[in-house]
């Protein structure tokens, strides 16, 4: 057990399972000769070489689609987008090839791949660089994903993401790279489809993914100061979806709070509200509130930046509003 | 009129059988013993019919959904595969029918598919666009534009990762290169030097676009901006056609890198089904012209005549033959059951995780969809004939 | 008044808005010499000329990228995807260019105009082919979309979509350009944001969008025969999002369902579930139930298809369902 | 050591002022007077400062986000830009600062945009990446690779549209050509005869990713796949540049078509603000090579005071300005205010419908949320904020 950060952690992943594979490959820009653009490969083009670490041109359909092509012929590609913003352009390859290959082909090519890359916002970017682009990955069944928090959980997920055998899409955070935590130092996979209680409590349940766990985290934090005991629910991964443990936090506090980096239209949190009113219609004490980015394209000004970001003020006021402690305003 | 759409008995200027070889047409059979000659022929032939055969179970509703015919571009789907190694792997894109059967799944499984049955090579999951047999090394199979052409490159990055010596051919239509996907895999295939042959069946359309609408260039010049060697051959000779891929796929092989090549042919049918063979975009004439003129099966079997090398009895023997098959493939097609409608949400995912749920629609018969009291999501005739 | 196809009042919605704005132009594959791959643009080239009505090579994203440049210089371009299966491959220029173009350009560049194409499934043409794309065109503000069900609708919300200075995502359905209906000759438009009951009721709710109104109104004649009176609310408009009419209908009936052609997975009726449980808590019998494609790519074999799609048994069950008709299962 | 590092003033050579202008030197003039000459190499000193500016207040935190800095490839922002009409397009990626004041945006407007501030040319919404100011012709300021290129050929699309007489310039790196809406827009362009001009500022490097890393050809061999010519120039040689583009700008306006243009320039900085200026990917040595014999800037002085035509007193005077300017537009930047909170959803429609809800986050401040009894769902400081 020693402490390193999350972007050592997701190194750590890689290099753990391609140690023991050979079928597993990293390609994407900039991750050899330049350590990655966020230096998450660093050292890999040293250790394993340029057959298997490999710079790609900025070519991102083109190589998203060469990745589940060489996943079809049975190779484990790690398929690195600098950042998700930039998939976007590769989402027929991700969609049309990757994702409904195995149905079309009737079970016979199953791609086992790994798309990751951090989502989300960081600091000023802007609207192109900004965007939490979970629901294009989540939407269309065949590809599964995860969305690692903490370091432990990035070696974990990304090594169990890296040996499942369909494609898995990881969604880390540029502003989650230099989060430290205890990371197990031997080899250990975090099966996909359990979320984590990141901090137990009892009166009201926030429940999140990613980068936002820290945001809960805090907001918690804040909330015990007025005696309001939070329980934050990390789902780790979406797809699949930890149901019962959302279902179990909902009967544990009757009250849920949903917190996303993302928009609300058909966000991650539209599913989850529609999950837990369908299963867990008369637990409910309140309606579901959600905090998501507000509605708007990210700006680039800092103060405007932060309005349209969802924030801890945000998340305590849901958190009051679902116990009831402010007026609601219907 | 050519085979496609008349009896070969009645071509009249066939020589008698038995006639001294001629010398001249010798020539333009490249080497090529009797036997090879009469298989390629045959292949051809099975094609031919095959489709035919395909166009009827359509019209009476056995086949649905898009149905892509390569009739008139047969000889480079024997031309260009036949030189292939077993082990060589083949993708393309949903004009594949022929191009299937060549890399050996059996008539059977290519018309099981068609007509979405289990015994289909797809299962019947994939239709007429989505072909594979990945034992076989045939890829698929793929319905968006230009779709394939990254997954070729991938393909042959496995090859050479594994530092085997297969070769990759990946094959698309003309209006495939006006894609993206086009330039981002051809150069990565040139930067890393991967064992793959792009194909273009160049039949002069795209759907209803003449090809010189959308380009000013001719096909030979897209490939340089890459360093990636233009190839052209002519696709209606299934002899140079063959000689030609048998070469190059050796170079490829030897590690002469990636190539293009621009292959002349033409499309006797409609785009689909429903696009009228001829119309707004090409004249009758052109049609009937090229039919005439430019049939790979007509030119072969004409030549081998010439040559004295087929007599009309071989010729309606092969025929026979090829005919015999399709009707047979069609038989097992509509003999071979339906999926089973509990195999709805297989493969799906290769990997079933022990938790969590992947299937969200709450159906009765989706999987995970239990590991809660049953969600009261309903959906779809499933929910309804079940629930 | 006259009754003519969804095809024929899409050809005359882009007639009437060419023939009073010359900045107005189609552009798409297949449209001009052609008649369009689905004879939606039946005429227009001899009628307009290849100035206005052109044939685009096979570059989705090129072509939707093209037309967004030219709504940057003040043109109103209609872009037609064969399909909106191929317009994922356009995505990044639909997203990244033109939702967030206005943003980022503090008001001066706006982006007037119209991608449109059928989404969702025909018959029989399998998973690459069938998808139903609501999802990646509702998610990120900054584009409108709006799915026409009948052909004064299609008309009417064309024209508005064409005369709207956002861009506009207007989807419509192969398996819709024959259906024949009452459309009035005169030139007029549907303002998008308003849904529209298609078939009152008091007993339940079927709120849906696009060809599902179909769907829906032969489950609603079906309940009939049980004497249950359904209500079929088309919203027409996904975004602008007529949210009182979906308030409305939930208050009148109490009992809904949500019957959608696409995935359920951060689907459009997960976000209404989101909505009506936030805003109608109180109103709701029973949980918001929803039908929609199962969760896998659409197959091509006759039966699967058939079972994939959500089908009018489907709908009426749902509505017993939240009727209380029929044990619920849990 | 360069301007860019050093005060004019030190130069060392610089021939004394009012010598006799030299013949030889006075050929590589390109026929531009005195007055023409010292704009020129005004508008790269502003460039230089002002960037210089930028990158210091970018250290004490007065700008954040991505900041790609133009130095060392200044010759180009002049050069290409400055030969064009007022009316004229210019379309680019991120690392536009330089060509959007060469367009025209004032320094303070630029600058006050790096700052996030409302006096900024995108009112503080864009940042560094997306500086725009249409009415000056200049439509951005793109951060997606190859995203600006497509969009090019469709302002190029609007002119011939209309029957104008303008062009388009449209400016991408070298590594945006390995992107596939590169192919799809020349094609186009060609297709449609777009009166379009796409400039390669050919650094060399995408971000740490040599060219010659990700082509096997030369980025002269890119646009021949579509007809489209394509030239080379010297983007150091501000003189020769600013020449070419003049005529290729008047060709294209006389309806000679797209064309391409490569112009080989280099990053004096790193891509960014974090990237090192040397390091992995090019030496030190190369660097300072560059830095020492292919400054845009050094280049026209030394030329200039060879032929007598620049004083050491009229450098030291056009710098000062120059790092006037600067100072102001810093000034300026700073004195702007934040963008008022209660704006953060304007512009996201142009058109606010009167039906129906656009905003769906049911925040206070949303528009439209309003249309029921208050949205309960919340979020961000905003709501935290107002709530
Ligand atoms: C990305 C994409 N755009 C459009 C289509 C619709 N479409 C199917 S085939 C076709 C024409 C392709 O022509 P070509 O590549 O020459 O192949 P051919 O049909 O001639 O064999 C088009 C436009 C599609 N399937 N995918
Ligand atoms: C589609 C996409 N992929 C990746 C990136 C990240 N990125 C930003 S700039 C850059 C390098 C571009 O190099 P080049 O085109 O040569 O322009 P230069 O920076 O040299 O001016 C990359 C990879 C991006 N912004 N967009
Ligand atoms: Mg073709
Ligand atoms: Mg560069």
């Amino acid at each position: 057990m020693a402490e390193i950060t999350y972007r050592e952690a997701l190194n750590a992943a890689m290099c753990q399972e391609m140690d023991r594979d050979d079928s597993v490959f990293l390609l994407g820009e900039e991750v050899a000769e330049y350590d990655g653009a966020y230096k998450v490969s660093r050292g890999m083009l040293a250790r394993y070489g340029d057959r298997r670490v490999v710079d790609s041109p900025i070519s991102e359909l083109g190589f998203a689609g060469l990745c589940v092509g060489a996943a079809m012929a049975g190779l484990r590609p790690i398929c690195e987008f600098m950042t998700f913003n930039f998939s976007i352009l590769a989402l027929d390859q991700v969609i049309n090839s990757a994702a409904k290959m195995l149905y079309m082909t009737n079970g016979q090519v199953p791609i086992p791949m790994v798309f990751r890359g951090p989502t989300g916002a960081a600091l000023q970017l802007s609207a192109q660089h900004s965007q939490a682009c979970e629901t294009y990955y989540v939407h269309a069944p065949g590809v599964k994903l995860v969305t690692p928090a903490t370091p432990a959980d990035a070696k974990g997920l990304l090594a169990a993401a890296i040996r499942d055998d369909d494609p898995v899409a990881v969604m880390e955070g540029e502003l989650l790279y230099n989060v430290r935590g205890e990371v197990p130092d031997e080899e250990y996979v975090i099966p996909l489809g359990v979320a984590e209680v990141k901090r137990p409590g009892d009166d009201v349940s926030i429940v999140t993914h990613g980068k936002m766990v820290h945001v809960a985290l805090q907001a918690a934090r804040a909330l015990e100061r007025e005696e309001i005991e939070a329980e934050v629910l990390d789902l780790r991964s979406l797809r699949p979806l930890d149901v019962d443990a959302v279902l179990k936090t909902v009967a544990k506090t009757n009250r849920v709070v949903y917190l996303e980096e993302g928009w609300p239209f058909a966000g991650v949190g539209a599913q989850i509200v529609s999950l837990i009113q369908d299963e867990a219609f008369d637990e409910l004490d309140a309606p579901v509130l959600r905090v998501t980015q507000a509605d708007v394209p990210m700006p680039y000004a800092k103060n405007l930046e932060q309005l349209a970001k969802p924030g801890v003020k945000a998340v305590v006021e849901a958190c009051r509003k679902v116990l009831y402690l402010e007026a609601g305003t219907s | 009129m050519a085979p496609a759409t008349q009896a070969p008995a009645e071509s009249g200027e066939a020589p008698g059988a038995g006639e001294a070889p001629n010398p001249a047409a010798a020539a333009g059979l490249h080497g090529f013993t009797g036997d090879e000659l009469h298989g390629l022929l045959a292949d051809m032939l099975l094609y031919r019919r095959f489709e035919e055969k395909a166009e009827e179970a359509y019209a009476i509703g056995k086949i649905g959904g898009f149905c892509h015919l390569h009739i008139g571009q047969e000889g480079l789907a024997a031309g260009a595969i036949k030189p292939l190694g077993a082990d060589d792997l083949v993708v393309t894109a949903y004009r594949e029918h022929t191009q299937a059967i060549a890399k050996g799944i059996t008539p059977r499984a290519v018309m099981a598919e068609l007509y979405g049955r289990v015994d289909g090579c797809s299962g019947g999951r994939g239709g007429s666009m989505h072909l594979f047999d990945t034992a076989l090394g045939f890829y698929g199979g793929h319905g968006i534009v230009g779709g394939q052409i990254p997954l070729g490159a991938g393909l042959a990055w496995a090859i050479r990762y594994r530092g085997g010596d297969q070769i990759c051919v990946c094959f698309m239509g003309d209006a495939a290169v006006n894609q993206g996907a086009f330039l981002e895999s051809l150069n990565m295939s040139a930067v890393w030097q991967l064992p793959v042959i792009y194909v273009v069946e160049n039949n002069g359309y795209g759907m209803g676009t003449a090809f010189s609408r959308v380009s000013v260039t001719e096909m030979e010049a897209r490939s340089g901006a890459y360093g990636i060697p233009a190839h052209t051959v002519d696709g209606q000779d299934v002899l140079e056609t063959y000689r030609f891929f048998e070469g190059l796929a050796e170079r490829v092989r030897g590690g002469a890198g990636p190539q293009f090549v621009n292959a002349i042919t033409y499309r006797f049918r409609g785009h689909s089904m429903s696009d009228p063979v001829s119309g707004t975009y090409r004249s009758k004439e052109e049609v009937e012209a090229r039919v005439q003129g430019q049939d790979p099966i007509t030119i072969l079997r004409d030549r081998l005549m010439e040559a004295g090398l087929l007599t009309q009895e071989e010729l309606e023997a092969l025929d026979a033959e090829a005919r015999a098959a399709s009707e047979d493939a069609a038989d097992f097609a509509d003999a071979s059951p339906l999926p089973d409608p509990s195999t709805l949400y297989d493969h799906v995912y290769a990997e079933i995780n022990p938790n969590g749920r992947l299937f969200l629609d709450g159906r009765p018969g989706a999987p995970g969809s239990g590991t809660t009291a049953g969600s009261r999501v309903v959906g779809g005739q499933a929910g309804g004939a079940r629930g």
